[in-house]
C-alpha cells in the first residue's frame, strides 16, 4: 500500500505552479487587503488567517524552484524549505480556515485570485499526507460508498417513495433519452427532501422530461473538497458515464454550492475533454422556464426576507441574476445584503470546511460575520440555494440563539406553484 | 634698505585723505567695495569704518602650471580708478608677470616681503602644482611645490585664483601628466579661499582681496573652500532662462527658433545646474554679458573636474549610456535567458507531472 | 579702442517684430522698491538696493530704469570719477550711478531714503572745510 | 572616484549602463518564467469571453472594491498618493523627461518643477506613513519580511535624494545629484529581483483573475 509523503506533495505543488500563480505570487506586495475579505481574519483578528499568508508553503515551491532568483537564494541556503513541519502547521491555516469562498480574490488590488491558489495548494497538501480527518473519511465513503455522507441508493429510492407518496408524481429513476438528468446532494437527501418534491412538482407542471441515475445521484464531490484531482475525477466520472449513458442533453446540478463548481467548471477538466452534454444549475434552469412562461407562480409571500448567495454559485459560479429574478416572483419583501452578489460573504462552512469536525469551532466564530449581516436587515426568512449554505447557517442560528427560518429557494417556489384544476 | 621696505603702515582712511579723496568719495568707494565683495548695502557704513583703519597688506603672487589667463582676467578687464584703490592699498610685493623686478632680485624682493611680514602676508597663488616630477615647473631652478612651501610657511592665508590652483585645472585633466594637484591638496595649516573659475571672475578675486584688507578675515567659504557670497548660489538658480527651463522650453541647436528666443540651454550641455559662481550677477566685460546672456550653456568652469565632466555639450545629469542604442543585444539576452528560465520551469512542471502518483483513498494518510 | 557697452547690444522684443522678451526680474524689484518705499514712510527707515546684484537678463535693468524713469532733482558728483544721482518719477526713490575715472560705471543702486546719504556734506568734509576756510580767511595763522 | 564628479560620472556612465542591463535583462527574465509556464487548456463551456474580462479586470481593479476601502481607508489612499506622486516625480519632472528624452528620444510635456517638489514632499511623507503602518497594523507586521522593508527603502531613496538634489541640500551638488542617480540604479538593479516586479506583473495577474472569473460570467 502507498502511502502520503512529502516528497509525493512536493511534486504535486510543483505540477501546481503555472503562469497564473507564478504572476499572483511575483504581483503580492503584502498589502494586506485581503485580510479584509476574509471572515476568518475579520471575526478573529487575527493576522494568520490572512489569506496571502495560508498560501507559504506553495509561495516557497513557486520561489525557490520556478524563479532564477529564488533558485541562487535556496543554492545559497538563504531561504527556507517546505518540510512536513511546515505542511502540519499550515494545515489548519489552509483547510479549517478557508472556505474557498473566493471573496479575497474579488478584492486584490494587484489582481491575485487567491483562492484559486488555495484550492490548488491543496492538491499537494493532500499528497503529502496532510488534510483533516473529517475530509478524508469524507472522501473515502464518497469514493467507496458513492456518497460523502454514507447515503446509498436504497436511501435515496425510500424518499423517492416518500416523495411520490406525497405528491402522486412518479419521479423518473434511469429512464433513457430524457432532456435533463438530475443530481441531489446527500444533504437535500438526508435533510432537506423537500428540494426532491420540488424538483417533480416543478418540472411536472413546466414539462420538463427529467430523470435520476441510480447509478451516480450524488452531486457532491469531496475530491474538489479536500484539493485532490484524483479523487474528484474518480468521482466526476461516475456522472459522466451515467449522463453519457442515459444520452441526457443537460445535467442539472442541485441547490449546492460546491457540486456545481465540481461538475460544472472543473469537471470537464479533470477528466481531460469537454462533456456531450451540457451542465446547468437548477436556479439558471428554473430562471429559463420562468423567462419561457413555463414556471407560473401564484400569490407573494410578505414576509421581510433576504438571500444568502452560496459563494461558489454566484460569485465562483456566475449564477447572479437567476435567483432575483425567481425570488421576486414570490416575494414582495425581499431586500439585498449590504455586500451581496459577487460581494457576499461565505456562511462560513464552504470549501469542506463543513466535513471538517476540528473546524467547528471557528467556524461558528466566524459564522458573526453573517450575523451581523442579517442584524442589518432585521429579515423574518434567509432563502438561499445550496444545502450545505442552509445547514450552517441554521446550525449558526441556533447558536446564536436566532430565529430565522432558512428556506430553500426551488422549494420556495414550489409552494407558490400555480395549482393546476 | 631696510628702511625703504619698512611696510607703510599708514591706514587706507588716512593715505585716501591725504591723496586728496573727500569723504564723500571715500563713501562712494565703500559702496563699490561693498558692491564687488557682494554684500549688501546696509554693509556700507562697517566697511567705511573697517577701512578707514585698515592696513595695507602685503602680497605674493605665485604663478605655477598656468596660462597667465587670470592675471589677464584680474588685469585686463577692469574698472581701474576704483581698483587700482584696492591694488594702491595692498603690496604686490611679488608677481612674475606684472613686477619689474626680474632674475635674483625678484626672488629676493619675495624673501624680503616674506620676512619682513612674517604671519601677515597673503600669498595668492594660480596654477597647480606638479607632482610627478618637480622639474615640470620650476622658477629660479626652485620647484613649485618647494615655493610653494616656503612661501606659506609665514603667509596668513593663501588665496588660490583660478581652478588649476583650486581644483588642479586643465593640467589636471585626464591622464594628468604632471600629476597636477591644487593648492588645498598640499597646503593643509593655512587658511585656504579658492577663488575657481577658469579664468575666475575679476571682481571676485579683488572682493576677495577687498574682504581680506577691509576686515582683515576671509570671507566664508562653501564646502569647497570657496566664498559663499560667490559661490553660494548656482548659475542655474540666478539665471535670467531658468522660467523657460521651468516651462521646459529648450534649444535644441545654437540656430534655432529656441535659441533666438533665448531659451534655456539645457539640452546644449549647460553645466549651470551644477556650477556655483557669480557670473548671472557679477557678469564679464564690465557687466556687458556671461556666457549664458551670449547663447552659449555655461561649461561649469569653476567647479573641479570640469574638464573631465563628458562633454561640454552633454548635461551633466544625463547618462551617456549607449546601451539603449544596444537595446536590441539587451533585449536579446534578456529574451534567451529568460526563454531558457522559462523551459525550464516548464520542464520541471511537465516532470513533476510524469511523475505524478495517482492520489487514492488509500494513501491519504501519511504512515508514521 | 571701442568701449564695450558701446558695442550695439541688439535686446529681442525692441522692434515692433519681435513680441518683447520678458525676463520679468523688473518686477520683483519694483515690488521691493514699494515695500522700502512703505517702510520709509512709515517708519523713516531708509534702504538700498543693489542693482548689480541682481540677475537680470538682457533688457531687465532697461526696463526697470526706463519704468523709474527721471524727476525734479538730478545731481552730479565729481569725486573718484563722476556720479550721476537723480530722484526717480517716485519721490523718494533715488537712482544712484556710479562712475569711475575713465567713465566706466562701477556701481548701481537705488536708495530710498528722503536724501540720499551720499549726498549730505559728510562731518570730516565739513572740519576739513572749516580748516580751510580759517586758512583762507587768515593765511598769516597757519605755521 | 575620489571626487564628487568622478563618482557623478561613474553613477551615469558605467553605474548607469549596469543597472539598465540587470534591469532590462531581470524583468525579460521575470515575465518569460512567468509566462512560458502556461496553463493548462480549459475544457469547461465557457458562459463568458476570457480575453475581453481580463482586460476590463486590469482596469478595473484600478478603483478599490468599496468594501475594502471602508475597512482599510488608509492602505488605500496612502497608496494611491504615493504610487501617482512616485509617478509624478518620475515622469513629470522636467529634468527627467530631458533624460529620456535624451537616452531614447521620446519626450512628453511636464509640469512646473515647483508642483513636482510639493507633490514629492507628499510621496516622501506618505512613504513613511506606510512604512509605520506596515510596522502597526498586525496584518502587514504578520506578513512583512525583509523583503518587503528593502523595497520601501529602495523605492524612497529615490525620493530623498532626489528631494535633496532640488533643494540643493547636500553640497556639493555633483555629490548630491550622484547619490540620486545611484539610488536609481539601486532600485534598477534590485526591481527584478523582488515583488516590485509587481510594476509588469499585476497586468497578468490582473488579466488571469478577469479572464477567470469572466469565463464563470462574474466580472471580478
Amino acid at each position: 500500500m502507498s502511502e502520503a509523503t512529502l516528497e509525493r506533495g512536493m511534486n504535486v505543488f510543483r505540477e501546481q505552479v503555472n503562469a497564473p500563480i507564478a504572476s499572483f505570487f511575483s504581483s503580492c506586495v503584502n498589502c494586506g487587503m485581503c485580510a479584509e475579505a476574509c471572515l476568518f481574519y475579520t471575526e478573529t483578528g487575527d493576522p494568520k488567517y490572512t489569506p496571502i499568508n495560508k498560501l507559504e508553503p506553495l509561495r516557497r515551491v513557486w520561489e525557490q524552484e520556478f524563479t532564477l532568483w529564488g533558485k541562487l537564494k535556496s543554492m545559497l541556503g538563504l531561504s527556507e524549505p517546505v518540510t512536513d513541519e511546515l505542511l502540519q502547521q499550515w494545515e489548519p491555516l489552509i483547510y479549517d480556515a478557508c472556505t474557498l469562498c473566493g471573496r479575497c480574490s474579488m478584492v486584490c488590488p494587484v489582481g491575485n485570485d487567491v483562492s484559486y491558489m488555495i484550492r490548488h495548494a491543496r492538491e499537494g497538501f493532500v499528497a503529502a499526507g496532510y488534510s483533516p480527518e473529517g475530509m478524508k473519511g469524507a472522501s473515502r465513503r464518497a469514493v467507496t460508498i458513492g456518497s460523502p455522507m454514507g447515503v446509498k441508493f436504497h436511501a435515496l429510492a425510500a424518499q423517492i417513495k416518500h416523495v411520490e407518496a406525497d405528491t402522486g408524481l412518479k419521479i423518473p429513476v434511469d429512464v433513457e433519452g430524457v432532456d435533463y438528468m438530475a443530481l441531489l446532494s446527500s444533504m437535500e437527501i438526508m435533510n432537506f427532501p423537500e428540494y426532491l418534491e420540488a424538483l417533480s412538482r416543478i418540472f411536472k407542471q413546466a414539462g420538463v422530461t427529467w430523470t435520476i441515475s441510480s447509478e451516480a445521484f450524488e452531486a457532491t464531490n469531496s475530491g474538489i473538497q479536500i484539493g485532490s484531482s484524483d479523487i474528484a475525477r474518480v468521482l466526476v466520472d461516475r456522472v459522466v458515464v451515467a449522463a453519457e449513458k442515459l444520452k441526457v442533453k443537460y445535467v442539472i446540478s442541485p441547490e449546492c454550492g460546491h457540486a456545481y463548481t465540481a461538475i460544472r467548471w472543473e469537471g470537464p477538466n479533470l477528466i481531460g475533454r469537454a462533456y456531450k452534454f451540457k451542465v446547468v444549475h437548477i436556479l439558471e434552469l428554473l430562471d429559463q422556464l420562468r423567462e419561457s412562461g413555463r414556471l407560473k407562480t401564484e400569490g407573494m409571500d410578505e414576509t421581510r426576507l433576504t438571500f444568502h448567495d452560496p459563494c461558489q454559485i454566484v460569485r465562483k459560479g456566475g449564477v447572479l441574476e437567476p435567483p432575483r429574478n425567481l425570488l421576486k416572483m414570490v416575494a414582495s419583501e425581499f431586500v439585498e445584503m449590504q455586500d451581496a452578489r459577487e460581494m457576499n460573504w461565505c456562511c462560513g462552512g464552504g470549501g469542506g470546511v463543513s466535513a471538517n469536525e476540528r473546524a467547528e469551532e471557528l467556524r461558528l466564530k466566524v459564522f458573526k460575520r453573517k450575523k451581523t449581516q442579517l442584524d442589518e436587515l432585521n429579515v423574518e426568512t434567509l432563502v438561499t440555494a445550496c444545502a450545505n449554505c442552509r445547514l450552517i447557517i441554521e446550525e449558526g442560528l441556533e447558536e446564536y440563539r436566532m430565529e430565522i427560518p432558512v428556506v430553500g429557494l426551488t422549494e420556495m417556489l414550489a409552494e407558490h406553484l400555480v395549482k393546476e384544476e | 634698505m631696510a628702511e625703504e621696505l619698512k611696510p607703510i603702515t599708514k591706514t587706507l582712511g588716512e593715505s585716501l585723505r591725504e591723496s586728496g579723496v573727500s569723504r564723500r568719495g571715500f563713501l562712494k568707494f565703500c559702496s563699490v567695495t561693498a558692491s564687488m565683495m557682494a554684500l549688501p548695502p546696509a554693509m556700507v557704513p562697517a566697511i567705511a569704518a573697517s577701512l578707514d583703519k585698515a592696513k595695507r597688506p602685503s602680497v605674493i603672487w605665485l604663478s605655477f602650471q598656468e596660462c597667465t589667463g587670470c592675471t589677464e582676467s584680474l588685469t585686463r578687464s577692469h574698472s581701474p580708478t576704483v581698483e587700482n584703490l584696492i591694488f594702491d592699498h595692498i603690496s604686490l610685493d611679488y608677481h612674475h608677470t606684472l613686477q619689474v623686478a626680474s632674475g635674483d632680485a625678484a626672488e629676493a624682493a619675495r624673501e624680503a616681503a616674506m620676512h619682513e611680514n612674517e604671519g601677515n602676508y597673503i600669498v595668492v597663488v594660480d596654477g597647480s602644482i606638479p607632482l610627478a616630477n618637480p622639474g615640470f615647473s620650476t622658477i629660479a631652478g626652485i620647484s613649485n611645490l618647494q615655493i610653494l612651501e616656503e612661501t606659506v610657511a609665514g603667509a596668513a592665508a593663501v588665496v588660490a585664483v583660478g581652478t588649476c590652483a583650486a581644483f588642479g585645472g586643465l593640467p589636471q585633466a585626464k591622464p594628468n601628466p604632471t600629476g597636477a594637484v591644487s593648492v588645498s591638496d598640499i597646503v593643509k595649516d593655512k587658511p585656504v579661499v579658492n577663488v575657481s573659475g577658469c579664468p575666475p571672475i575679476p571682481t571676485v578675486i579683488t572682493g576677495v582681496l577687498a574682504h581680506f584688507l577691509t576686515f582683515g578675515s576671509l570671507p566664508e567659504l562653501d564646502s569647497l573652500g570657496r566664498p559663499k557670497v560667490f559661490f553660494g548660489k548656482s548659475i542655474h538658480d540666478r539665471c535670467y532662462r531658468r522660467p523657460f527651463y521651468d516651462k521646459g522650453l529648450f534649444a535644441e541647436t545654437f540656430d534655432d527658433e529656441g535659441a533666438r528666443k533665448g531659451w534655456c540651454l539645457y539640452r546644449l550641455g549647460c553645466k549651470g545646474p551644477m556650477t556655483y559662481n557669480a557670473c548671472a550677477t557679477a557678469k564679464w566685460n564690465q557687466g556687458a554679458s556671461w556666457p549664458v546672456e551670449s547663447g552659449h550653456g555655461c561649461l561649469g568652469c569653476s567647479e573641479p573636474n570640469f574638464w573631465d565632466a563628458g562633454g561640454f555639450y552633454n548635461a551633466l545629469s544625463i547618462p551617456d549610456s549607449d546601451v539603449i542604442r544596444q537595446a536590441a543585444y539587451v533585449v536579446g539576452a534578456g529574451v534567451a535567458i529568460g526563454a531558457a528560465a522559462g523551459a525550464l520551469n516548464r520542464s520541471k512542471q511537465a516532470k513533476a507531472a510524469s511523475e505524478h502518483e495517482t492520489v487514492t483513498i488509500d494513501d491519504l494518510d501519511k504512515r508514521s | 579702442m571701442q568701449k564695450l557697452q558701446d558695442i550695439a547690444v541688439r535686446v529681442e522684443g525692441k522692434d515692433s517684430a519681435n513680441p518683447p522678451v520678458n525676463h520679468s526680474n523688473a518686477t520683483p524689484v519694483m515690488h521691493e522698491v514699494l515695500h522700502s518705499l512703505k517702510q520709509l514712510k512709515e517708519r523713516g527707515v531708509a534702504a538700498t538696493i543693489d542693482l548689480k546684484s541682481i540677475p537680470f537678463g538682457p533688457g531687465d535693468e532697461e526696463e526697470l530704469l526706463h519704468h523709474l524713469g527721471c524727476g525734479e532733482v538730478s545731481i552730479e558728483l565729481q569725486s573718484l570719477g563722476k556720479s550721476r544721482i537723480c530722484e526717480t518719477l517716485y519721490p523718494g526713490v533715488w537712482l544712484i550711478d556710479h562712475y569711475n575715472a575713465a567713465g566706466e560705471r562701477v556701481a548701481l543702486s537705488l536708495e530710498i531714503n528722503r536724501v540720499p546719504e551720499i549726498v549730505k556734506s559728510q562731518p570730516e568734509d565739513i572740519s576739513d572745510a572749516i580748516i580751510r576756510l580759517e586758512q583762507q580767511l587768515n593765511p598769516d595763522s597757519s605755521a | 572616484m575620489n571626487t564628487p564628479v568622478e563618482f557623478l560620472l561613474w553613477v551615469r556612465g558605467p553605474g548607469f549602463d549596469i543597472a539598465l542591463v540587470v534591469l532590462l535583462i531581470g524583468i525579460l527574465i521575470r515575465l518569460l518564467e512567468v509566462l512560458i509556464l502556461g496553463r493548462k487548456p480549459d475544457y469547461s463551456e465557457p458562459r463568458g469571453a476570457e480575453l475581453g474580462s481580463g482586460l476590463r479586470t486590469v482596469i478595473t481593479r484600478t478603483l478599490p472594491e468599496k468594501g475594502s476601502f471602508r475597512r482599510s481607508p488608509f492602505t488605500v489612499v496612502g497608496g494611491y498618493i504615493w504610487h501617482i506622486g512616485f509617478f509624478i516625480s518620475l515622469f513629470l519632472f522636467i529634468p527627467h523627461i530631458e533624460l529620456i528624452h535624451a537616452t531614447t528620444g521620446l519626450s512628453w510635456p511636464g509640469i512646473a518643477s515647483n508642483l513636482v517638489d510639493a507633490v514629492a514632499a507628499v510621496t516622501i511623507v506618505t512613504l513613511v506613513a506606510m512604512l509605520f503602518s506596515r510596522l502597526s497594523h498586525p496584518v502587514k507586521r504578520y506578513l512583512s519580511g525583509p523583503e518587503d522593508y528593502l523595497t520601501w527603502l529602495v523605492t524612497i531613496l529615490p525620493m530623498i535624494t532626489g528631494y535633496l538634489a532640488y533643494h540643493r541640500m547636500v553640497d556639493p551638488y555633483p555629490l548630491v545629484l550622484g547619490l540620486h542617480i545611484l539610488s536609481v540604479e539601486i532600485l534598477m538593479v534590485v526591481f527584478p529581483f523582488t515583488k516590485l516586479m509587481h510594476a509588469f506583473t499585476f497586468f497578468i495577474a490582473r488579466w488571469y483573475n478577469g479572464a477567470m472569473a469572466g469565463r464563470r460570467g462574474v466580472q471580478s
